[in-house]
């Protein structure tokens, strides 16, 4: 049944997207409504598994998976990749953000997408299944197919149905992470082969539990493979994120796509790069992380004023968005990299929160630019007098991504930033500079609200542009669309550990665990590392981690117990 | 003995680059093809009639390899010369540095 | 041994550039000197090893006039001579033939060589040449960097034929008879023998196929398939 | 004296060689000149059959030895020269047909008999019939100076290539003392071992003069520079099989004259120095030409140049890398396998996106060639549109397709063979190769992009339209589905390859000193590690599939 | 109007039995000179002819001038023969029966001026008769003219010396090779000339030449399979043996070899190099004086070549039935087979001016098709053919050959009988001919 379903989430959006590209011309129209369908239905699947995993965690532990799917895939002499995939507590809250975004990345390109519909579609639903199918690999390779087959759709999607710079920002979109995610690539063979070396088999694969779980120490990778690695990983990854001097693809991308691509961009794609960091960088290789935490730190921190200074002077109010998410991803990094366990679960719930408030102010944005046509700040005012209801929804997110308290970023911000101030491996300098960025986010987001909403009212001549059954103020369907984003702002403000709780053991018993057995197998890494953070650090005295225990489990999980031998 | 041959060889063939690399007439160029394989002919013969192992299996081969280079060599005579005397039908000039219709932008 | 080896190469090299048509026709005119002096040296070289056996004589005489003409295939200004030239070449790599034994190899070269294939080039050069000489036969192309990058290669190729020290034939020497490469030919390399007559079989269908073509159709561009 | 080979073994070639002069013969009436495509294509399919009724034979003599590696090449020249033929199907004009068919098979033929050759001039001869039809059909194919300019550059270029080649067959003739090449390993690689020899001198002139003519064929730098004049003068079907035919046979040789110099047994020789040089400089040289074309099919040469620079690195790592005591070796561990893939791969791709331009004409007539001739070509023509951007896709080696799988062997090969093989002491270098390879695959993305973008982002008021012609359009869409299918499937073809490998495998093998193990050099280990450096196999889990057993079917 | 003394000299020369008594006086000094000489010399010369390496060299010496001299006698034979042909008489003014014309003609050779027009390239001028000349005479080597010889003063246990100059290995294949590089005279003097005939007819010539080679080489290639040899000697040894001369195992070989020689000596029907109508003499028209004797002397040479080597491969050189065979070593069977082997030369000979002077000329799309069309399938037929009965071991057996002839003839014919192609020939796209404007 989970198997199912998560076959669902990965399939059915690719064979749509078949389908769609294959309607006749006089069914073009009906394009948008089967994706909408499509797109329910996996947000539906999303949702059953979801609500699968409490029942997978009492019966399996913190790294329970939902909906495991393994097939042997490609089994040639000596190298086995299986299509394999299951959701665990870590990559399942982003499915669901996937899941809720994609019927409403669908949505709200009814009226906004005229020409080529059938494409735009058919593109929409293979980018949806890319995106899933790269949170639910358990293969790395196949993780990593996934995360390349993400571009193509998404190179169309802005290259066609962008703005007017749309070719030269798909193509700068594609080559950037392109370019860095071959360097992954070579990085991942290289891991690979060294794996099946330490571990004595004969049989190359790309198994993620196995790779997570190599040997550390001695007779394992060594430390300057490691860091090399890291760095290798950290290429594709860190493009994708983006991190601070990597980022220059992300604004031209975000302002030239088509809304539906931004908000994905923003709310599933950037999150590819942190998850990434989160499920392969760290587990696989945590003493490179430990070595590199510190510059990564820097990265984020540089990446977080730097962005929210762009943000500043940006008059195009979607590029403003689009250099917020610098701003906020570095947040993410830097709550990962303080290699805390509030840090961890901090970035994690930062990334679906992002998701949520980016996605619709980039929602927002589209919505304002179908009436406007602009997204020049100086050339529209005082909108909260004609659109009210868009002023309270984009107030709302507004509020939601500087960190209101009550909402849900807050929650994230506020443990990233504990996090950064507490961990030991990087000190309180990281969190103090960080803080810097809600200050500054809170200035540009007020300043860039109140030139939109507040103020005399300012429209381009010949606007608002009504065709296509839109009304002055925001149409049944927009609001539609954006109120599960509100309601999920919320919850997630309200009741954050809806998705922690379930986090928390996971990423313990995969990730931090993972550093721990590093710092033990190493003193330099235990070093590095620092002590153990102070108490108050941590929510409650359970949580402490046990630096020197033993695990209970064993280090290599023999190959039977993972879903049999190979063929 | 076997030294002075292939030299001579290697002279012949190096001379036919040469002339390969900076005649301007395309049946000059043609023609230092054909003396490269002159110098290949004598040194396979060379090497044949002085053999370096002591066992060697196939003194005749450097012959028949030879002989073999010969056909070869009249096979691209007869495609090198129609292709010149078409070249030349277009062009009116066997001048190689006046192929340049096809180059980078 | 390798220091001679460098003056003949300095000697060649510079001999042939200057011997190169080119816009140098006042220092052309030196061009015999250097060419000379290699040719002087060899000769020495050789002679002195050639009083001892009559056959290291032939070799020399013939190996002198092969390289001499081979030389003047390459720098003549008139593409008849060089095709004369380069059939004085074929002639004397034929004695170098007889003197290693192979004779039927000898005979084949001057019936394919002499007697076909040069004749074409000679027919083509007639019915493709005007009768003053082209602007590109006076004028050679880079000739200094083609000089110095064959001879730095002749040079390579020297030492690691030098490097070795004297050489002995350690094998059974192979005597070119009719029969026995006859034998050769058509037991051990019957497929190749016909692998050959496909190529000539190509080549021909090829040259008769091109040869048909006009430039009065002309269509540059457009495929003649439509 | 070796008895004569069977003529059994030969049928598949004598098959292909009567069919030729049969297609010749049937070009002489009108009548028979309709026949003449149907015919080659009978003759392709029945070689094909009787190729795959002999898929376990193992026969030698006559300077040919017909083995896995022999069996492959055979499989994949039919396969593609099926392909070829339709894309091909009615290039020349219509008198010329029955001449141009049959010199395709006449080149096929010899592409057989590369991979046969086991012989110095066995090879030659077969690298020639290869190459000669070649030069002509990029003649034939269209009228006009254009054809005959690029066929004149492309021939002149291949006659020097071809004495080049000779000249180090006949050094390396001299160094073994016999043509024949099983009989030359061991006194090519004994020779290359002890300097200051004069078996050295010759042996090292040999092997370097060979392996820089044998360049030529691949198209790989520093010979790269007439490439893509040939491409564009040639017409766009014939530029397809260009960049198939010549470069399977350029490796096939390939891979017997570096199985010759002890490479992959023993690290010795100046192959490893050579090949990454070149290696390096194809990828780097032909991506970055690449990069400022307008024309397609001369983006596409240069991207071929790229393209062999990749398959280097496969053809350095040799087909022994994860592990040399045991003989197992994966396909991470087999470039050779890998190279084979890739070869294929980029031959379907390559003729793909030739046989879309070729099926194309611009509005006024004009064959399709700029970037700007096919803009907008999905609203016209989405199917080869599609096609166009797989074949780019495929090309630039975005998982998954088919092109990722073979990078992922390629490179995924040279990294092993960094670790444990006999070359390992090369490690440092072939990891810097793995790393140069991958950005200039990214690099590659570059103007892979243009004409996807080109065919796909933009709209164009006088798109190319479809000259008609549905055999081009059969062979167009069977490229496409072969690249869809190996893309999803792609095991067959990538075991196919490994077991094409056995007998190199094998052969290398036999010559690898007896203590492989002894003489991979501690330094390429971790300091701390005190593992053996050959995979043990003691675990209980022993090769998916064993090495040596066709997977293919 | 003949001066009158020249005109007495004239009479007298034409009297046989002044020319007998003038020669007979001439020569009759010198033939006593050396016999009175003989005892000192004779030992020397008794030593040099029972050498196996000199005497070869002396006899082929002795054919060399021979030939030169046979060359003026073929002009001379040329003349009578054409004058037959034409029912006339040839000519007759120049000593008796007109045999002192030779002498009359190489005077005037001497004598002529010497011009080297202004405009040829006077390197290749001057070389182009040189290198016509002598690959035609250096052919010769390889004839095996008589068999061995033994002197009488030879001591019995001394090998018997041979007729011929040089037996190699490669046999023929040097006639061939050596006759290949005869093209070059004939080529480099048109191209030298600067004259648009001469440069024709040197085209001409060598398209011609190379044509004709191939069909030449098929129909050795048959005989080279049936004799297993390509020694000229041995050849002829096995017909001797046999009494069987390969003609009659492979006549159309032989017509194929004939036809080809005469392409290949650039005589009618196949002289369209010198085509005097068309080309005012093609390569030589520029030639005048010894450089033209020079090229006359080649032609000449040429057909004695061609004829000798068609006696020796295809009519068993000096075999004859009923005379002494090569087991007799004596002198006198030696002059014997001289003779028998001279003879059919000159039977040759006399054919070659028959069909001279019979045959009108080709055209030259007739001549390449000839060659292309008709001699080259042929000779591709027979050779497979006979490739076939050697491979059943009936290479020998007069019948199956006989059979394979007449079968390749029948089929030639049957072919040639149901094409449609017009026996003019006319190359079908040249422009339409209106039959009015004729």
């Amino acid at each position: 049944m989970e198997s199912i379903l998560l076959n669902v989430l990965i399939f059915l959006p690719l064979g749509a997207a078949g389908v769609i590209a294959a309607l006749p011309e006089r069914h073009a129209r009906q394009a948008g409504s089967l994706a909408l369908v499509i797109g329910l239905i996996t947000l539906a699947a999303s949702l059953g598994l979801a609500a699968r995993l409490p029942a997978a965690l009492a019966a399996d532990g913190p790294d329970a998976q939902v909906g495991q799917v393994q097939r042997d895939w490609i089994t040639v002499g000596g190298v086995a990749l299986r299509y394999h995939v299951g959701l665990d507590a870590v990559s399942l809250p982003l499915v669901v953000l996937t899941g809720v975004l994609v019927p409403l990345s669908v949505a709200c390109s009814f009226t906004a997408i005229r020409a080529r519909i059938r494409e735009y579609y058919a593109w929409l639903m293979a980018l949806a299944a890319a995106m899933f199918g790269v949170y639910a690999a358990r293969d790395v390779l196949l993780f990593y197919i996934f995360f390349e087959f993400t571009l193509v759709p998404l190179y169309f999607l802005i290259g066609i149905w962008g703005g007017s710079e749309r070719r030269y920002a798909a193509n700068k979109f594609f080559l950037f992470t392109f370019v860095g995610s071959v360097l992954t690539f070579a990085g991942l063979l290289y891991l690979a082969l060294r794996a099946a070396e330490i571990d004595g088999r004969s049989v190359i694969d790309f198994d993620l539990v196995r790779l997570s779980t190599l040997r550390l120490g001695p007779g394992g990778l060594t430390a300057a493979e490691q860091s090399v690695l890291f760095l290798a990983l950290f290429a594709g990854f860190a493009i994708k994120v983006p991190l601070f001097p990597l980022h220059t693809w992300l604004p031209l991308a975000h302002t030239e796509a088509p809304t539906a691509g931004s908000v994905l961009l923003a709310g599933v794609l950037l999150k590819l790069g942190t998850y990434g960091f989160l499920r392969l960088s760290l587990p696989i290789v945590p003493e490179g992380a430990v070595a590199w935490a510190g510059p990564m730190a820097v990265l984020a921190v540089a990446g977080i004023i730097y962005g929210a200074l762009c943000c500043w002077v940006q008059r195009d109010v979607k590029k403003l968005v689009a250099y917020s998410s610098v701003s906020h991803l570095g947040f993410c990094m830097l709550g990962m990299f303080s290699l805390l366990p509030i840090g961890l679960s901090g970035s994690v719930l930062y990334m679906v929160n992002h998701g949520i408030s980016t996605g619709a102010l980039f929602l927002l944005v589209g919505m304002l630019y179908e009436r406007y046509h602009t997204r020049d700040l100086d050339q529209i005012g005082g909108l909260a007098r004609r659109m009210p209801v868009f002023a309270f929804f984009f107030v709302l997110f507004v509020l939601s991504s500087i960190g209101l308290p009550g909402l849900n970023g807050f929650v994230s911000e506020f443990t990233v930033l504990l996090a950064a101030f507490n961990s030991p491996r990087l000190g309180p300098w990281y969190g103090a500079l960080g803080a810097t960025g809600i200050l500054l986010g809170a200035i540009y987001m007020l300043y860039a609200t109140g030139k939109v909403l507040f103020g005399p009212v300012k429209e381009p001549v010949g606007t608002p542009d009504l065709s296509g059954g839109l009304t002055p103020d925001l149409t049944r369907r927009e609001i539609a669309i954006l109120t599960p984003l509100a309601v999920l702002a919320v919850v997630l403000g309200v009741y954050p550990r809806l998705i922690t709780d379930p986090l928390d053991p996971a990423l313990k018993s995969q990730i931090l665990a993972r550093l721990e057995q590093a710092a033990a197998a190493r003193p330099v890494v235990a070093a590095q590392m620092g002590p153990a953070p102070r108490p108050e650090a941590i929510f409650g005295e359970k949580d402490r981690p046990r630096v020197a225990a033993p695990r209970p489990k064993p280090q290599v999980v023999p190959v039977a117990q993972r879903g049999g031998p190979l063929r | 003995m076997l030294i002075a041959y292939l030299l001579v060889g290697a002279a012949l063939f190096t001379l036919g680059l040469i002339g390969f690399v900076t005649r301007r007439n395309l049946i000059i160029i043609f023609l230092c093809t054909e003396m490269m394989f002159q110098g290949i002919i004598l040194n396979l013969v060379a090497l044949g009639r002085y053999p370096l192992a002591s066992a060697a299996a196939g003194p005749l081969d450097g012959q028949v390899f030879a002989l073999f280079l010969i056909a070869v060599a009249a096979a691209e005579a007869a495609l090198g010369l129609t292709l010149v005397v078409l070249l030349y039908r277009y062009g009116r000039s066997l001048d190689a540095g006046t192929l340049t219709t096809l180059r980078d932008p | 041994m390798e220091n001679l080896l460098i003056a003949l190469l300095v000697l060649g090299a510079l001999g042939l550039f200057l011997a190169l048509p080119g816009g140098r026709a006042h220092l052309a005119r030196f061009a015999p000197v250097p060419l000379a002096g290699a040719g002087g040296v060899l000769a020495a070289v050789v002679l002195r090893a050639a009083l001892s056996e009559p056959q290291r004589a032939w070799f020399a005489g013939l190996a002198l006039v092969a390289l001499a003409a081979a030389v003047r295939v390459v720098t003549h200004r008139r593409p008849v001579y060089s095709a004369l030239y380069f059939v004085l070449l074929i002639l004397a790599v034929t004695g170098l033939l007889v003197l290693l034994e192979a004779k039927f190899l000898a005979a084949a070269l001057v019936i394919v060589y002499a007697g076909a294939i040069l004749v074409t080039y000679v027919f083509v050069i007639m019915l493709a040449q005007q009768a003053t000489a082209a602007s590109y036969d006076v004028r050679a192309r880079e000739p200094f960097w083609g000089c110095l990058a064959g001879f730095l290669l002749l040079a390579i190729v020297g030492m690691q034929l030098l490097s070795g020290g004297a050489a002995t034939a350690a094998g059974p020497a192979a005597v070119g008879t009719v029969a026995e490469v006859g034998t050769r030919l058509l037991t051990h390399y019957a497929v190749a023998v016909q692998v050959g007559g496909l190529l000539l079989l190509a080549a021909m269908v090829g040259a008769i196929a091109i040869a048909r073509r006009k430039p009065a159709a002309d269509g540059d561009g457009g495929e003649s398939a439509a | 004296m070796t008895p004569p080979i069977a003529l059994t073994a030969l049928l598949p070639e004598i098959i292909l060689a009567v069919g030729a002069c049969a297609v010749l013969l049937l070009g002489l009436t009108p009548g028979g000149r309709r026949l003449a495509p149907w015919v080659t294509l009978a003759v392709l399919i029945g070689s094909a059959a009787v190729v795959l009724t002999q898929r376990s034979l193992t026969a030698g003599g006559s300077g040919l030895l017909y083995g896995s590696l022999a069996y492959f090449i055979r499989i994949a020249a039919l396969e593609l020269g099926v392909l070829i033929t339709l894309v091909n199907w009615s290039q020349a004009a219509a008198h010329e047909r029955g001449e141009f068919l049959s010199l395709l098979l006449l080149s096929l033929t010899g592409l057989l008999l590369v991979g046969a050759a086991n012989d110095l001039v066995m090879l030659f001869l077969a690298l020639e019939l290869t190459s000669i039809p070649t030069y002509i059909l990029i003649v034939m194919g269209r009228t006009g100076a254009r054809g005959a300019e690029s066929g004149t550059k492309y021939f002149y270029l291949g006659a020097l290539a071809a004495a080049i080649i000779a000249y180090g067959f006949s050094f390396l003739y001299g160094v073994a003392g016999t043509a024949s090449l099983t009989a030359a390993v061991s006194a090519v690689s004994a020779a290359l071992q002890q300097p200051g020899t004069l078996a050295y001198g010759l042996a090292m002139t040999g092997v370097v003069l060979t392996i820089g003519g044998l360049l030529f064929k691949l198209a790989a730098a520093p010979l790269h520079f007439y490439i893509a004049d040939v491409y564009q003068g040639a017409p766009s079907p014939v530029a397809g099989l260009l960049g198939f035919v010549p470069k399977l046979a350029g490796l096939a040789a390939l891979f017997r004259i570096v199985l010759l110099t002890g490479h992959w047994s023993a690290g010795v020789g100046p192959v490893f120095g050579l090949l990454w040089i070149v290696a390096v400089a194809s990828m780097t040289v032909g991506n970055v030409l690449a990069l400022r074309q307008v024309s397609i099919k001369r983006l596409l040469a240069y991207s071929g140049v790229a393209h062999a620079g990749y398959m280097l690195v496969g053809v350095l790592a040799g087909p022994l890398a994860l592990s040399a005591e045991s003989g197992a070796s994966g396909l991470l561990g087999n470039g050779v396998a890998s190279v084979l893939y890739y070869v294929v791969v980029y031959g379907i791709a390559n003729l793909g996106a030739f046989a879309v331009l070729g099926m194309l004409r611009t509005r006024t007539g004009g064959e399709v060639e700029t970037l700007r001739d096919v803009a907008g070509l999905l609203r016209r023509e989405p199917a080869a549109a599609l096609l166009l951007a797989l074949a780019m896709f495929t090309l630039m080696g975005l998982p998954p397709t088919p092109g990722f799988w073979g990078k992922l062997g390629l490179f995924g090969s040279a990294l092993a063979a960094a670790r444990v093989t006999p070359i390992a002491e090369h490690g440092p270098w072939l990891i810097a190769l793995v790393i140069i390879a991958v950005l200039n695959s990214a690099l590659a993305a570059a103007y892979y992009l243009r004409v996807i973008a080109a065919v796909l982002l933009y709209e164009n008021d006088r798109p190319a339209e479809s000259a008609g012609g549905e055999a081009p359009q059969v062979g167009a869409l069977l490229c496409g589905f072969l690249l869809v299918i190996f893309a999803f499937v792609p095991s067959g073809l990538l075991g196919s390859g490994l077991s094409a490998t056995a007998e190199l495998s094998d052969a290398t093998l036999a010559a690898t000193p007896v203590h492989a193990a002894d003489r991979t050099p501690t330094r390429a280990a971790p300091a701390e590690s005190a593992r053996p450096r050959v995979f043990p196999r003691a675990d209980g889990e022993a090769l998916a599939v064993p090495v040596g057993r066709p997977a293919l079917e | 109007m003949m001066d009158p003394t020249v005109a007495r000299i004239e009479r007298l020369l034409r009297n046989p039995l002044v020319l007998v008594t003038a020669a007979a006086a001439l020569t009759a000094p010198v033939v006593l000179l050396a016999w009175l000489l003989w005892p000192w010399y004779g030992g020397f010369v008794q030593g040099l002819l029972a050498d196996a390496f000199w005497f070869p060299l002396l006899f082929m010496l002795f054919v060399l001038v021979m030939i030169l001299n046979a060359t003026a006698l073929c002009i001379l034979a040329e003349r009578k023969i054409a004058g037959f042909t034409q029912d006339r008489r040839g000519p007759n003014r120049v000593g008796f029966w007109g045999l002192l014309q030779p002498l009359a003609d190489g005077l005037k050779f001497l004598f002529k001026e010497d011009i080297i027009p202004a405009n040829v390239d006077r390197a290749l001028f001057l070389l182009a008769p040189c290198l016509a000349l002598v690959p035609a005479l250096i052919g010769f080597a390889i004839i095996p003219w008589a068999g061995e010889v033994r002197w009488p003063w030879m001591p019995a246990d001394a090998p018997a010396v041979s007729t011929q100059a040089a037996s190699l290995d490669v046999g023929f294949l040097y006639l061939l090779a050596v006759g290949s590089l005869g093209v070059y005279g004939v080529v480099l003097a048109g191209y030298a000339s600067n004259n648009k005939y001469s440069f024709y007819g040197g085209i001409r010539a060598t398209a011609q030449m190379i044509s004709y080679e191939l069909p030449m080489g098929l129909a050795l290639l048959c005989l080279l399979m049936t004799a297993g040899s390509l020694r000229p000697e041995e050849i002829v040894a096995q017909q001797a043996d046999s009494g069987l001369w390969y003609v009659f195992l492979h006549p159309l070989a032989f017509l194929l070899l004939l036809t080809s020689s005469f392409a290949e000596t650039n005589r009618a029907p196949f002289d369209l190099a010198e085509a005097e109508q068309e080309l005012v003499g093609g390569f030589h028209t520029e030639y005048s004086s010894m450089k033209f004797a020079m090229f006359f002397l080649a032609e000449y040479a040429h057909m004695i070549t061609g004829s000798a080597l068609m006696v020796a491969l295809f009519f068993g050189g000096w075999h004859f039935w009923g005379l002494p065979g090569a087991a007799d070593t004596s002198w006198v069977a030696m002059l014997l087979r001289l003779a028998v082997f001279v003879g059919k030369v000159v039977l040759f000979i006399g054919l070659f001016m028959m069909i001279r002077w019979t045959i009108p000329r080709f055209r030259f799309d007739q001549l390449m098709r000839i060659a292309w069309l008709g001699m080259l399938p042929a000779g591709v037929v027979l050779l497979a053919g006979t490739a076939v009965l050697t491979a059943f071991g009936l290479e020998r057996n007069v019948w199956a050959c006989l059979a394979l002839n007449v079968a390749v003839l029948a089929g030639m014919l049957v072919y040639v009988g149901r094409s449609r192609r017009p026996v003019t020939g006319r190359q079908p796209d040249l422009p339409a001919v209106s039959v009015g404007a004729v």
